[in-house]
């Protein structure tokens, strides 16, 4: 039984795109606590080009779309965020080919072969204070099944969470990591960006929920 | 923000576009990949050697493409490394016969980035290589992260390799020849002051009236603590310290210095600091046979200086003597 | 203040012990009267080219010293013109029976200074003229002035007379070579910000946070008004059209140009302006034979930058493509 | 009759170290007004020198004592001030070779010939807003003769006069004119310094007198 359509992913995407354009300065001042501040700059560059060429993206089904956006990704966003990003969007367009819809345990095997993919790009494991931290629990939540949007609800929640759980720790990727102990108590902005992210998909389907982490609910104020 | 700057968005390709019309013999341009290569291409028989990392450091490193230097660069957005797609358009471009060796600064953007290139360009059978530059002692290695950052001793890299491959040594020994200088390099820096990236707007970090960052990346990463200002000698002798004692080198040692400026430091006061580091690197008994005074890896105006040593030997000296030709030049 | 100095006081001593410690075998140093010559001395035969002026401008002007540059230089404390006894004692360090020429920027200070100097030194029979260089547009010369500043277009001064001196031209040669580049040269600048003097320890002027001067002098005086910050190609354009109006320079005119950073300037900025300058050119029916990018004469970590157009003919680019040496080198 | 010991003038010229020493730093930004800001600086480090060297300053005479004061002048003085203040001390010595004492006249003299050798060197007239506006009247103060004590008094006067009367000009001279019409309302530090060395004379001297101009009340606060 179909769960998530096309259009359903389509209008994730473009909700994504305002995140991240919207948050441009925010994300690139926390990647400046630790960090080299380049995040929301990267990442909105991207992004930018995806709003600015989305009529041309091809629509004909889910894993073209979605293999579009990582060649996009990988063409126009610099720093860790490119290739991470998307190496991402590639491993879940693999699985998407040829489909227009797909059920949410559909979603969940995405996001683990892009976890899959991102890990052996970069290196990072969980607790390694990376967007990992927030993926690899959302990916347990959406594994968990049930209704999608509760499930949503469910993967905004333990990002959000992921957040504070990660604060304390000292980054071990990126350029976050080459500042050893200095990078303890500031969160780390790629978690922040996806539970962000999730937060607005909630907010976009009028599902409930109050962000607890401070910087989410400042990036979705 | 006051900078000579028109839409922040195009700050990079404004620039190269500037430096490439300032050189037009010696560089083309590619806009669409942030990338410039010699006007004369790749030559075969020869290895092509090419960089590429985040704008904000210049001269390095689009600047150092010329003959004798390297064959091509791209360059990503201030402080970003570049495109995955932007380095693989490099690597094409600077294709050899005998071969292409990628000189990556140690960051985890870049190398994921030349990665990605990398196995592109080696599945459509080009002949690639990285390999890491990692020469700042400020930051302790460790298991954990990836390691020491590339510095300005990327420069001491690029100059020897792209000599030897002028000389048209192997791509194995262009590659040995890197890693000689990289095990024989060290750099560590203080900042005096934040800079500010165009697209951002804002410093990228913040430092007081009288605070200093001692081992600050070239990113504005922290580096080993911040401090208060101390006198220009106290500064370098603490740079002295924490770098030659690394490698670590010894009495007799011929080496090459390099003070090098951030950007927003006045080339009077790097000459302060050569005049101690000068003293010192004599006093601890090496012989100073090259020196290199200037900016050659920079944090956009940065106010703040990096300290360089190389441990020489024949072949290094020799290939630092070579000739060669870039954008940076004064006549 | 945040800056690498010691006893500020001994600021220039220092630096310029750095700038020797630096080039042993090209430069010899007299820290008793702030002096540099080239360790060759001057040559019988050979005019000698010397220069002398207040500190701040590095590379000007103990920089420029070397073979087919200056022969000789002395420093003034930083913007200060340098004391008598200095330029006397500089004049006597180059005497040569082909004859000496100052060049002297022109400021009342440094004319008097070097006034007493030729005096001082005309009595014990040495043959040295002066030459006043005036290429800053900003301020309007009159009859009350002391006339226009001398600014970057100093440098192309500085490598003609050099080179025509180097070929054994006549003291009336070199002279007239000077005349003919100051009178082709014209320049421009703008400061971003200001400077800190490290014996004044506090900005010599305040800018506000979005505020520019424009036509600054390279001392931080005021230029032609304040304004506030524009983009990089409206304030290029300013800058062009104050020095390409003035000689008046005409289309077909075959042109160097220089894009002079005032010090905390990056180099990426630079050739955002270069980009642009370089366009300008063009529609003006220039002919760029030649561009220099970088720092040539700046107000210590001043951010800011001047552009400077010569007009050239055969006998001028011969000059400029003379082979030289100074301390500011790249490699 | 003698009216000024060779004692008097080394008196006055310590206490002339003292009074630039002091305003080092004021001076200087007085300069940066319309200037180049070096003025303080470089002054003082003239006058460092002579405190410096002052038990080896030839006491011999007066005309040997300003000769040695001139030739410290040129060495140490950068800027206009050297070549300024170096002319005017030479031409000074040479009209007291040999004295160790003068009268009140010879005084007046060798300021006369100290402003006729600034005004050879450096082709400046009255109204250039120059030191040249301070020591000209006060040449004429001496002129005018009298009691020594009330002429130095008037002399203090009339500078200090001189700093309110030329703070409209226009400068003509030195890096303050390359700036043309905004030097004008900017008082010279030339002419304040002249004005602050009288004032601080006359304290010395136990001249009750209260200063006008409020940069030489500054300086001699
Ligand atoms: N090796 C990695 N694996 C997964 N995510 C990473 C890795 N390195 C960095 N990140 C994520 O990317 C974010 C930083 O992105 P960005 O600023 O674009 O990279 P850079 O560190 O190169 O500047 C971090 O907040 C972190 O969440
Ligand atoms: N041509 C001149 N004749 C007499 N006094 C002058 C002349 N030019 C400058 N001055 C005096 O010198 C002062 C500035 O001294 P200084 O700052 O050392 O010179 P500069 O203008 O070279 O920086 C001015 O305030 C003025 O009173
Ligand atoms: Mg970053
Ligand atoms: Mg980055
Ligand atoms: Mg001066
Ligand atoms: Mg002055």
């Amino acid at each position: 039984m179909s769960e998530i359509s096309q259009a359903d992913v389509e209008r994730a995407i473009r909700t994504t795109c305002a995140t991240v354009l919207r948050n441009e300065h925010y994300f690139a001042d926390l990647d400046g606590l630790a960090g080299d501040g380049d995040f929301g700059t990267s990442l909105a560059t991207g992004f930018r080009q995806i709003e600015k060429e989305w009529d041309d993206i091809p629509k004909t089904d889910i894993g073209a779309l979605l293999l579009k956006i990582s060649m996009l990704v990988s063409k126009h966003v610099g720093g860790s965020s490119g290739p991470i990003w998307g190496t991402g969007f590639m491993k879940a367009a693999m699985l998407t080919r040829g489909k227009t819809e797909i059920t949410l345990a559909d979603l969940a095997a995405m996001l683990g072969s892009a976890i899959e993919g991102i890990q052996a790009r970069g290196g990072a494991k969980l607790g390694d204070k990376t967007l990992l931290d927030a993926l690899i629990p959302v990916h347990q939540a959406l594994e968990a099944g049930g209704d999608p949007a509760a499930a949503l609800k469910q993967a905004a929640t333990v990002a959000d969470n992921a957040v504070d759980e990660t604060r304390g720790l000292v980054a071990h990727r990126g350029r976050a990591s080459q500042v050893g102990e200095r990078s303890a108590n500031t969160p780390d902005p790629g978690i922040v960006a996806i539970a962000t992210i999730l937060q607005d998909w909630c907010k976009d389907r009028g599902i409930e929920r109050t962000p607890t982490a401070p910087e989410v609910a400042k990036a979705t104020a | 923000m006051k900078k000579f700057v028109n839409d922040p968005a195009q700050f990079v390709p404004e620039f190269m576009q500037g430096i490439v019309d300032a050189n037009p013999d010696l560089l083309s341009f590619t806009p669409e990949f942030q990338m410039i290569v010699r006007k004369s291409g790749p030559s075969n028989g020869k290895v092509s050697v090419v960089q590429g990392s985040g704008s904000g450091h210049e001269p390095a490193h689009v600047m150092a493409v010329g003959p004798g230097l390297l064959t091509g660069a791209c360059q990503g957005a201030v402080f970003a490394a570049p495109a995955v797609d932007s380095c693989y358009e490099t690597i094409k471009a600077c294709n050899s016969d005998a071969g292409v060796l990628v000189l990556v600064n140690n960051y985890q953007g870049d190398r994921m980035a030349w990665d990605m290139a990398c196995e592109m360009a080696q599945a459509e059978g080009i002949n690639v290589r990285q390999f890491w530059i990692n020469d700042d002692v400020a930051v302790e290695d460790s298991t954990w992260t990836v390691g020491r950052r590339g510095v300005a001793g990327n420069f001491f890299v690029i100059k020897c390799c792209g000599a030897a491959a002028e000389q048209g040594q192997s791509l194995d020994q262009v590659e040995a020849i890197a890693d000689k200088v990289n095990k024989n390099v060290r750099t560590m820096g203080i900042a005096l002051t934040s800079c500010i990236p165009p697209a951002k707007g804002t410093p990228i970090f913040d430092l007081g009236d009288d605070e200093i960052e001692v081992g600050v990346g070239i990113h504005g990463e922290p580096g080993r603590r911040r401090d208060t200002i101390k006198n220009a000698d106290a500064l370098t002798e603490e740079l002295f310290e924490a770098v030659s004692t690394d490698v670590p080198f010894k009495s007799g040692d011929r080496v090459a210095i390099m003070v090098n400026g951030l950007g927003g430091t006045p080339i009077s006061e790097l000459y302060v600091i050569y005049a101690k580091a000068h003293k010192l690197a004599e006093a601890a008994g090496f012989t100073v046979v090259r020196n290199y005074v200037g900016e050659y890896c920079t944090s956009l105006e940065m106010a703040g200086a990096s300290l360089t040593i190389l441990k020489l030997d024949a072949e290094l000296e020799k290939l630092l003597d070579a000739p060669a030709e870039s954008a940076a030049r004064i006549f």
